[in-house]
């Protein structure tokens, strides 16, 4: 029988950028318990519908967390649009479908280079980074944003990508893969990475049903969820698969994260190669009237998105949830057993993003 | 695309319908709360991309049984709506005492007493 | 580079925002920008630092934080607000649990502009808050100087 | 399993030379699209204040009395949403970001014209 004590994680913490707060209650240096105390980045965002009309609030929902920024407004307008049942031209669906799947791939570069810094490898996590600016500038030529875009409004986009953009996308792909290529060789053979992830944070299938867990969370313990098949946006017209790993553990996380980076780099370029053409957004008359649950597949898993309008500019509720809200459960849980110095590769693993669970 | 079906249940229902859905193999996926003239409840569950929702009107005094002892995760979106909503659910397995986001309004989501106050 | 004459070390604290601004705080330390080449580190120790960097509008419950990491870094010190939220609020300024802008909470030196700031504007903010830092120097030398002149 | 699998990519990276933009010795040029602050030709503006009703931060005034249009910089989170309401198109994204401060930054434009100009629009 060890000693008992309780570290408190948090909020400042070198290796995570965001504040979160743990209490983790050791057993010498194993974890026996982790108490969660957020609330950091609460501001109460969902009750400023009442301030802001449906239009404005585009620009709320996409300040609800910068990283996953252009799902947040994606999920957002699609909901108000499915309650108008507003109709977008397709070569928004396209272009809104191209975009997220840059998100994605922008958000598992940014967690690679976040993964790489936690345990402790810093070339790794500059490699990533650097990589990762080529995403920026893709959407900064596009959109006009590097990390907010503004793009998506209620009824379709609102700036649309020439064919020398989407020219430049597809030759900014291939350098992307090969590098990616390099880099992930790292994360899934180097016995140094291998030895900090392979075996750590087991959560069996079951484990994820129960504590529903969603997104490459769930998917890395072999359950196949994966709202993209859902058909929204384009993703009904492009080919893919759900990627599945079965293993469970830290490593099999950074697989199926990995794995994603290649498929949405196929996905990118079919959405390229079937980008029709035509207008990019609809005039939306009239105020919205009803009640909708859209649910659409972020780089941290699934996120709902409910919006209930009462027929006048201000809707009477809009409510987030988001994919780190439903993973927290799950990390408690993958919590227990590890020790103090895997700690934060392992809240890594989730991909957590404290501003959008907190909103 | 998937269907969304949302049925109106009382609120001593709601232990009964829930784990008739865990038998079935749902999923919950989230549970979301509307304040107008009373707290309107929805929980909504998952499987093979079907949402289907349960709905309940309560009052702030009604006591809501928690339904962390079937699905433990509730617990969070639980407490987050007690804190949030001032919704009285009770039983929740692990208990954050409102102190989960630590607001400084009190059930900033809370039933408006009157409209006159959200004006000043 | 002859104009910086201190390697400033920074801490970053995210009062409440939206990861916008954090990540291209981040991005300011990554190759493309790697403002390490000014001597700019990002150390986890308020001790260790010079600048402060507040993203976020700071809500309720960061204030004990943000005061408690102002208190414990050594004079002279900079607080640099990066971003719309931490300057007003900006478009989270009407929310319940924000105090609006990291102004209310700490005297704040340079405010970058920007949601989210761009990279750019980030290292403007930090070499305006280097020349802040050595006039604050150089004021609590005269003080010093005056001080001792007068205990004589 | 293999050790020192990112010596690839680290000598590539050596020969490579400097991925790094040597911003402020180097002046950052910016895409068409890029959104850095918002920018007025006063001289077309009618001040009508439409850009000020849906400005979903409240960083513009517009005064019709005084011919004037405000802006605070430190509101504005450049969402452009001004540019696309303004009946007139007097308003447009310019990519270069407005620059940190000390203080607060209010930009005021005032309009030089007469009112017997304006009849003539």
């Amino acid at each position: 029988m060890g000693n008992r004590t309780i570290i408190p994680f948090g909020p400042q913490h070198p290796v995570l950028p965001e504040p979160i707060h743990l209490d983790l209650v050791l057993d010498d240096e194993t974890v026996v318990e982790a108490i969660p105390s957020i609330g950091y980045i609460h501001r109460g965002l969902e009750k400023l519908v009442e301030k802001k009309d449906y239009l404005q609030y585009t620009y709320v929902a996409e300040r609800i967390c910068g990283i996953c920024s252009f799902m947040h407004g994606m999920g957002y307008c699609m909901s108000v649009e499915s309650i108008m049942g507003v109709e977008i031209p397709e070569r928004a669906a396209f272009l809104r479908t191209m975009w997220a799947e840059l998100s994605r791939l922008q958000s598992h570069f940014l967690w690679m280079g976040l993964l790489a810094d936690a345990f402790g490898f810093e070339s790794l996590f500059m490699h990533a980074w650097r990589v990762r600016e080529r995403i920026l500038d893709i959407f900064e030529q596009t959109t006009g944003g590097r990390v907010i875009f503004s793009v998506c409004d209620i009824g379709g986009v609102r700036k649309d990508a020439n064919a020398q953009a989407l020219d430049k996308i597809l030759s900014v792909m291939d350098t992307l893969e090969a590098e990616t290529k390099e880099l992930t060789q790292v994360f899934l053979n180097d016995s140094s990475v291998k030895h900090r992830t392979c075996g750590l944070g087991m959560l069996s299938g079951q484990d994820a049903i129960a504590l529903g867990a969603v997104g490459p969370m769930a998917r890395a313990s072999g359950v196949d969820l994966d709202m993209r098949k859902l058909g929204y946006a384009a993703y009904g017209k492009l080919s893919f698969e759900p990627v599945v790993e079965t293993a469970g553990d830290c490593y099999a996380r950074t697989a199926v994260r990995i794995r994603e980076i290649f498929q949405s780099i196929d996905l990118i370029r079919q959405c390229v190669r079937l980008m029709p053409e035509g207008d990019v957004i609809v005039k939306v008359k009239g105020n919205p009237d009803g009640e909708y649950f859209t649910r659409l597949e972020q780089p941290r898993g699934e996120v709902i998105y409910y919006s209930k309008a009462n027929g006048t500019k201000f809707l009477d509720r809009v409510r987030v949830r988001t994919p780190t809200f439903a993973n927290i459960p799950a990390l408690l849980e993958t919590l227990k057993g590890c020790t103090l110095a895997d700690v934060p590769v392992l809240i890594l693993t989730i991909d957590p993003c404290i501003s959008c669970t907190e909103r | 695309m998937a269907q969304q079906i949302i049925n109106t249940i009382l609120p001593d229902a709601l232990l009964a319908q829930t784990q008739q859905l865990k038998n079935d193999g749902y999923r919950l996926a989230a549970i979301s709360c509307t304040s107008k003239d009373d707290l309107e409840l929805t929980y909504s569950f998952d499987k093979d991309y079907d949402l289907m929702s349960l709905r309940l009107h309560v009052t702030p005094d009604d006591a809501v049984e928690s339904i962390s002892g079937i699905y433990a995760f509730a617990f969070l979106y639980e407490n987050e709506i007690r804190e949030l909503f001032g919704a009285k659910i009770i039983n929740i397995s692990l208990d954050f005492n409102d102190n989960l986001y630590k607001t400084t309004v009190k059930t900033p989501f809370g039933v408006k007493k009157k409209e006159a106050n959200d004006g000043e | 580079m002859n104009f910086i004459k201190k390697s400033p070390w920074i801490l970053h604290y995210d009062g409440s925002s939206c990861n916008g601004c954090d990540i291209e705080v981040l991005a300011c330390l990554t190759p493309l920008y790697d403002v390490e080449r000014f001597g700019v580190i990002n150390t986890g120790n308020p001790k260790h630092a010079d600048i402060l960097l507040i993203t976020g509008s700071v809500n309720e419950q960061n204030i004990p934080v943000v005061k408690q990491l102002y208190e414990q870094m050594a004079e002279p010190r900079v607080v640099v607000a990066v971003g719309i939220c931490a300057a007003t609020g900006g478009i989270f300024s009407e929310c319940y649990n924000v105090v609006g802008g990291a102004d209310k909470v700490l005297p704040v030196d340079v405010y970058v502009p920007g949601c989210a700031a761009r990279p750019e504007a980030v290292i403007d903010g930090v070499m305006r808050a280097l020349a802040i830092l050595e006039e604050k120097q150089k004021t609590a030398r005269c003080k010093k100087g005056t001080q001792e002149g007068a205990g004589v | 399993m293999s050790i020192l699998s990112i010596t690839k990519t680290l000598f590539k990276s050596m020969f490579h030379g400097p991925y790094t933009s040597a911003y402020p010795l180097q002046k950052k040029v910016f895409f068409d699209k890029t959104r850095g602050s918002v920018k007025i030709n006063i001289s077309d503006c009618i001040f009508c204040g439409i850009c000020q009703r849906r400005c979903p931060t409240g960083a513009i005034t517009v005064e019709k009395e005084d011919r004037a249009w405000r802006i605070e910089r430190l509101r504005c989170i450049q969402c452009s949403y001004c540019t696309e309401v303004c009946p007139k198109k007097c308003l447009a994204m310019d990519g270069q970001y407005s620059s940190p401060s000390q203080g607060s930054i209010k930009d005021e434009y005032k309009d030089a014209r007469v009112s017997g100009d304006q009849a003539d629009h």
